[in-house]
């Protein structure tokens, strides 16, 4: 037996590693370990308020901390029987594109792309690379810049709270990130050129489930009280149970999703396959031009989906901009209408559909269940691992290959570890 | 500096949100110069040519919740001229570990696992690194202060002992002169929690939660009393200064509340 | 001393005039708090404020800023770029404050931090009435005579400017169109009945007489142990307190480099690490013991020093102090009156 | 940067050049530094008792006793005991580097009022550093002071500060060199064993009025040491004392040093008379 272990695994969020098991050319295992420690979250939430329990909540991860707290808001304040006013809906518009605008230029550029130029980081690439490397810093800390003016700190910001903001940003501060955004898109559009250009085998290629977030307002966005499929269906978020069916690995202290008993796929790619022709302006342009038939069946595109998500965030940023400053009241914090409810919040992280659903009772949380894009996405990564491995054993590669093959596909989809572990309610469904 | 007397530098994650290692990727202007300054032997999360040699300082992020997770933290140790805890989680626990010191563990555990059974690891209560290992210096926050971080680090590998002030909250946040919440009868934890965030908090109208763990000479009790006075419960105080507080306010609490 | 006077209405184009002089700074209303902070606009100048949340001395020694940069061992500093500066607004304690303040950086040892930022400020006083925290009657602050480049106070109508140095002479020279000369006998009645009316205005009742005895005589009071327990060590009191000085002096370097700036930045003496020397040992190891020290050195030394205390009435410590630690408890406990613990 | 404010800084450090340092004691090394611009080498100016501020760029400045005399101008000396992060980088210079120096600072001992009287010097542990250059800077200038008597105490000979130096002083005629020890590790000590208050059974002939006392040492020795001179009718405004406080300035301002108010001890002292210390709350 030969046996090919990635342990850490490097360039992700989180503990985990890679284990494949192989007897002559049959492959006899293929897992994504997830190997971070447990944290409980989902039980220590329990009895804390519900301005506790975003403060507890960001904190299951570094990367998504603006999407955790949105997804905790947004079914909070359904609980709650909160309606928080247009400039609140704005400044979360704002704070959760500064997040995804970071998350991916961290991922394509500074984690994913040394790996398709032969690169152990993106340091040493500063020779070679260095406008594209400088050009990825310059984006990701304006996505920072963005997350820190509206959430109060680029990690972990408390800014945004149940019912409101604590603070706006001054005006000044505002059109001063406009005005960045205009100047970085050109940078963007030539990033999806070399992520375009990027040479991606096609041989573990299978077809698969794609679920997003299905925006209220009928375009592209990313978030949504209802989830769209990829088969055509479109459902309401409170029966996310239905849709994510998790079940429990003893490999992992994540556990897998499955839909119907199908592995699918969450992310920007998902997004891409499922909203992408609702795009306008550049985005929509170069998703036109970029997008085939291939995106269903290759998760490595993901990062090419998120260089074009890029380029719509830079797009959109302006925008939003502009309707906060437009409203000049700013608004108090809305109070709960109701101690006692139930509500399920559910917004895109940036590789994700992420839900988090609450009981409330008296004020307090009585009972929580969080479910996160890399557990929806691991049963697919496993999937696609096992096909490049079962391609690669019939051509007698050596360890390396194989090992590199399976680091470019874990890291397509950006996993996110820290995430991963935190999930809860366990109805052991074994198919 | 002279390559050969560049630092032998790791970085590890435990358990955690990776948000003090994200806080020096997020560093663009320093990013370079942190890289240049040493020889950054293991830091997973941004490269992968990453080796077990050893070290002169190791920086430790996340809490211990697993047994292997202990062992890994002993062996780092012992290959570790100096040891520095980063972060909330390393420094006291973290969130995960706001109920540590009483009793429940396994009920927690089990409802969010159920019971199921972890092939590759043995899970434990999460607690601080100091609990299994000497720790040389302690750079707290939730997430750590970029600004503060490089200052310490800067000193760090000139074998120098950095001083980070050991006053609360409470004195960057009337430098910022920000309205007290307390006053307002608000629960904010300024005056217990160590400062170095510049009190981003209160100078988003939003009280302090703690996040940066106990300053040195936290006056627990006389906080208790204040707020139980603007007409708060013993259950809420408690709750929210255990919630960020871990290990380091389980002495405080128990002295003034006999029990946890 | 000379004295002009100005029509209430024109008092935007004034401070509009006297922006020719150097970054206008005076006290805006924010919500709940009241600061001092640069305006270009003279609109937002709120007149009414009783006292700014910091006083003046952060524009005098920031909380923080480097003293110099050092490369090995070559150290460079550069004071020269300042800005000229006028503070607006200052009411008369504030004033008695900034005197304090004057002395003490120029005593024995000039601190160029200090003395470079002050030539370079001119202060414009305004007149106040004061409200249930003030007690500069008490500490004999409530009028100043100097310490201004002009002083306004407010009657009606009209403002009556004092002039009280060359620049403030240049100031009110500057537009002469809206300043009037001609003070006039009724002028000065208004004026006497306008000092007759803020002097009743005062509503805190403190007495400060003998304080530097019953210090004396209550070094070992029970009273000093009793604060201490509730004093959180946030070091509030002194961050706000007009005269209260003390720093802390912290070396930053650059990444691999000997290269950096020497901090400096405000301390307390209410932390622990405050007079903490070699080996661990603290002169004032308990809080009651540095509580102690703060008012000792408002109410007591300060007074063997120059015959008045350091405390100059204006009431931030009052309003700042979470648990009520503030000049008046104190002193009131010291005298044995009535307090509410 | 105009010259003129440079130079009215005095928070920037001078640069001295580290001549020698050896070992005097474990733990406790002698450092000799001159200011690397000679003609401030040669002019500058202080008196025992006064103090600098030594500065090691990046890590910070701490105040050290100046152990050389005036009277001998071109060097300063010091006595630095090794205890943190000021100090252990001082350990770590080598002789012919460049250290930032600033002072003189403090009051010094009052030596014009000391002069033409008798001079009890009494010192124990590191309190042997400031009193090294009172005890040099009278015998340099023998002819305008009294009798002058030297009690010095360690717990071992060993732990000694400028023990040869001293040990010779035992042949000169014009002072009474007393040294002891607590204990005799080595079985060879020439000297007295026994607590310094012991020494002073040899004080036959004080006149107590006309008589200065500087006593420096760990703050246990002082109350014995008082006792001691009040039994031998000292006035307490003759008593002499230096005192130790946090210092981060020098010069008045940081506060640190602050005693009982509105005394700093970077200025008004560190040295102070033990009628200042009755009178003054929270001196010692
Ligand atoms: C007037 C005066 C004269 C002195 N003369 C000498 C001398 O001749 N030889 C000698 O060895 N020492 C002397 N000292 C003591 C010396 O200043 C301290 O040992 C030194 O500051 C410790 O610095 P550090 O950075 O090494 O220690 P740190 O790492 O800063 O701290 C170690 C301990 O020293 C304390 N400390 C820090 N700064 C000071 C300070 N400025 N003063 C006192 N304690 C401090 C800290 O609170 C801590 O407890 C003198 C002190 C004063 C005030
Ligand atoms: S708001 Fe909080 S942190 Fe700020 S001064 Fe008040 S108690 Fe302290
Ligand atoms: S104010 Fe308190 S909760 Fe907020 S960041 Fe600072 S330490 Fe953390
Ligand atoms: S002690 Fe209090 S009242 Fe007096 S000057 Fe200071 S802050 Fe104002």
């Amino acid at each position: 037996m030969r046996e090919i272990l990635v342990e850490p695994l490097a360039r992700v969020e989180g503990e985990g590693g890679i284990t494949i098991r192989t007897e002559g050319k049959k492959v006899k295992e293929v897992r994504f370990d997830i190997l971070e420690g447990t944290r409980l979250i989902e039980a220590l939430v329990v009895g804390k308020t519900p301005e506790e329990d975003v403060s507890i909540t960001c904190r299951i991860c570094a990367i998504c901390t603006l999407s955790h707290r949105y997804a905790a808001l947004r079914g909070l304040e359904k609980a709650l029987g909160i309606q928080v006013p247009p400039k609140v809906q704005w400044m979360r518009s704002l704070m959760h594109l500064g997040e995804c605008l970071e998350s991916h230029s961290l991922h394509a550029y500074i984690l994913a792309l040394p790996d398709f130029f032969g690169y152990p980081s993106v340091i040493p690439m500063l020779d070679q690379y260095n406008e594209e490397v400088t050009g990825a810093l310059t984006l990701k800390k304006f996505a920072n810049r963005v997350m820190e003016v509206t959430s109060g700190r680029m990690i972990h910001g408390e800014n945004p709270t149940v019912g409101g903001f604590g603070r706006y940003p001054d005006r000044e501060v505002l059109q001063q990130l406009k005005q960045e955004a205009k100047e970085l898109l050109p940078f963007a559009e030539k990033g999806v050129k070399l992520f375009a250009d990027l040479d991606i085998p096609s041989f573990f290629e299978q077809e698969t489930v794609f679920m997003c977030c299905e925006p209220d307002e009928k375009e592209y966005g990313l978030v949504g009280d209802y989830i769209r499929i990829s088969t055509g269906e479109v459902v309401p978020v409170e029966q996310y149970q239905k849709l994510t069916n998790e079940r429990f690995v003893s490999h992992s202290a994540a556990k897998h999703c499955l839909y119907k008993k199908r592995p699918y796929t969450v992310g920007a790619l998902a997004r891409m396959n499922n909203l992408g022709d609702r795009l306008k302006g550049k985005a929509g342009m170069l998703f036109k031009k970029y997008w085939n038939e291939r995106w269903l069946r290759n998760p490595v595109f993901n990062n090419l989906a998120q260089a074009i998500e890029i380029v719509w965030g830079l797009e959109q940023i302006p925008m939003v901009v502009d309707h906060i400053i437009k409203i000049k009241e700013d608004p108090e914090i809305v109070k709960p209408t109701q101690r006692k409810g139930d509500g399920v919040g559910a917004v895109e992280a940036p590789r994700g559909t992420l839900y988090h659903h609450y009981q409330i009772k008296e004020g307090l949380v009585a009972d929580a269940n969080f479910v996160i894009p890399t557990g929806q996405n691991l049963e697919d990564c496993e999937k696609y691992m096992r096909n490049a491995v079962e391609k690669l054993l019939t051509e007698a590669v050596d360890d390396d290959a194989i090992r590199l093959q399976c680091e470019i596909i874990v890291r397509a989809y950006d996993p996110c570890i820290s995430c991963s572990t935190h999930l809860v309610t366990i109805e052991c469904e074994d198919e | 500096m002279l390559e050969n007397q560049k630092k032998d530098v790791g970085l590890y994650g435990f358990t955690g949100c990776n948000g003090d290692q994200l806080t020096i990727i997020h560093s663009e202007d320093k990013l370079l110069d942190f890289w240049q300054s040493v020889h950054i032997k293991s830091f997973s999360l941004a490269k992968s040519d990453n080796d077990d040699s050893d070290l002169d300082i190791a920086l430790v992020e996340g809490s211990i919740s697993n047994q292997e997770q202990a062992e890994h933290m002993k062996e780092i140790r012992k290959r570790s001229k100096k040891l520095i805890a980063i972060g909330n989680c390393a420094c006291y626990g973290g969130v995960q570990a706001m109920e540590l010191g009483s009793k429940g563990w396994d009920q927690r555990f089990r409802k969010v696992y159920g019971d199921a059974f972890f092939e590759l690891r043995t899970p434990i209560e999460s607690k601080p690194i100091d609990v299994f290992v000497d720790v040389d210096f302690y750079i707290p926050g939730c997430p750590i202060n970029a600004d503060q971080f490089f200052y310490c680090f800067a000193h760090l590998i000139q074998d120098h002992v950095p001083t980070i002030p050991d006053h609360p909250v409470c004195a960057e946040c009337r430098w910022r002169e920000n309205d007290c919440l307390l006053l307002k009868g608000i629960l904010c934890l300024g005056p217990l929690t160590a400062s170095g965030c510049n009190a981003v908090c209160p100078s988003h109208n939003l009280p302090c939660l703690g996040c940066w763990g106990p300053v040195e000479e936290a006056n627990v009790s006389s906080e208790f009393n204040l707020l139980k006075e603007k007409g708060l419960t013993q259950e809420e105080i408690k709750r929210r200064f255990r919630m960020h507080n871990g290990s380091g306010i389980i002495k405080p609490l128990k002295k003034i509340l006999g029990v946890l | 001393m000379r004295a002009v006077k100005l029509r209430k209405q024109d008092l935007p184009a004034f401070l509009k005039c006297v922006q020719s002089f150097g970054e206008l700074w005076g006290p805006v209303r924010e919500k709940d708090r009241q600061v001092l902070k640069k305006t270009d606009d003279v609109n937002q100048i709120d007149l009414t404020t009783i006292r700014t949340s910091l006083p003046f001395k952060k524009l005098l020694f920031p909380p923080r800023f480097s003293m110099f940069h050092f490369s090995g061992n070559k150290y460079t500093t550069s004071l020269e770029h300042l800005p000229n500066r006028i503070i607006f607004g200052l009411h008369p304690c504030d004033i008695h404050a900034l005197l304090i303040m004057d002395d003490f950086f120029t005593r024995s040892f000039d601190d160029p931090y200090y003395t470079e930022r002050r030539k370079k400020t001119a202060i414009i006083g305004f007149s106040c009435i004061p409200d249930e925290k003030c007690f500069c009657h008490a500490t004999k602050t409530d009028t100043v005579e100097e310490g201004f480049d002009l002083f306004l106070t407010d009657l009606d109508d009209f403002f009556l400017i004092w002039v009280g140095s060359s620049l403030g002479d240049d100031m009110t020279r500057e537009c002469p169109k809206i300043i009037d000369e001609g003070i006039l006998p009724e002028d000065l009645k208004k004026y006497v009945e306008w000092r007759k009316y803020r002097n009743s205005q005062f509503k805190m009742d403190i007495d400060l007489t003998s304080m530097p005895e019953i210090f004396d005589l209550s070094y070992d009071s029970v009273i000093w142990e009793e604060e201490g327990e509730k004093c959180l060590s946030c070091g509030a009191c002194t961050i706000v307190c007009p005269t209260c000085p003390c720093y802390h002096v912290y070396d930053k370097i650059e990444m691999g480099k000997i290269e950096g700036e020497r901090m400096r930045q405000w301390d307390s003496c209410l932390f622990k690490e405050y007079s903490m020397v070699a080996e661990g040992h603290n002169f004032r190891e308990s809080r009651a013991e540095r509580l102690k020290l703060r008012f000792t050195h408002k109410l007591q030394a300060f007074v063997g020093e120059y015959g008045k205390p350091a405390c100059v009435g204006c009431g931030r410590c009052i309003e700042t102090c979470p648990v009520d630690i503030d000049i008046a408890t104190i002193v009131r406990r010291l005298r044995g009156e009535e307090v509410k613990v | 940067m105009t010259g003129l404010t440079a130079l009215k800084n005095a928070y920037l450090p001078e640069s001295m050049r580290l001549i020698r340092r050896y070992p005097l004691i474990e733990g406790v090394h002698f450092f000799q530094v001159r200011a690397v611009d000679m003609t401030r080498a040669l002019s500058l100016d202080y008196l025992p008792g006064q103090f600098m501020m030594v500065s090691i760029p990046g890590i910070g400045e701490a105040p050290f006793s100046i152990s050389s005399t005036p009277s001998r101008p071109g060097l300063l000396e010091f006595g630095i005991r090794r205890v943190g992060r000021v100090t252990n980088a001082i350990f770590q210079l080598k002789e012919n580097q460049i250290i930032g120096v600033r002072g003189p600072y403090g009051n010094g001992f009052p030596v014009e009022k000391i002069k033409g009287n008798d001079l009890i010097i009494v010192m124990g542990g590191l309190g042997a550093i400031p009193l090294r250059s009172l005890l040099l800077y009278a015998l340099d200038n023998r002819d305008q002071f009294g009798n002058i008597y030297l009690l010095h105490g360690a717990k071992t000979p060993s732990e000694m500060l400028f023990r040869e130096e001293f040990l010779n002083f035992r042949y000169r005629d014009d002072l009474t060199c007393l040294l002891t020890v607590d204990q005799d590790d080595t079985g060879k000590w020439p000297c007295y064993t026994g607590l310094v208050t012991r020494l002073f059974q040899q004080l036959t002939d004080i006149i107590p009025q006309k008589t200065y006392v500087a006593v420096c040492g760990p703050p246990v020795m002082y109350k014995f040491v008082v006792a001691e001179l009040l039994k031998l009718n000292i006035p307490k405004h003759q008593i002499l004392m230096t005192l130790e406080r946090r210092m981060k300035c020098g010069v008045g301002k940081c506060g640190h040093c602050i005693i009982g108010g509105y005394i700093y001890t970077c200025v008004d002292g560190p040295i102070f008379t033990y009628w200042d210390v009755i009178h003054m709350k929270g001196l010692i």
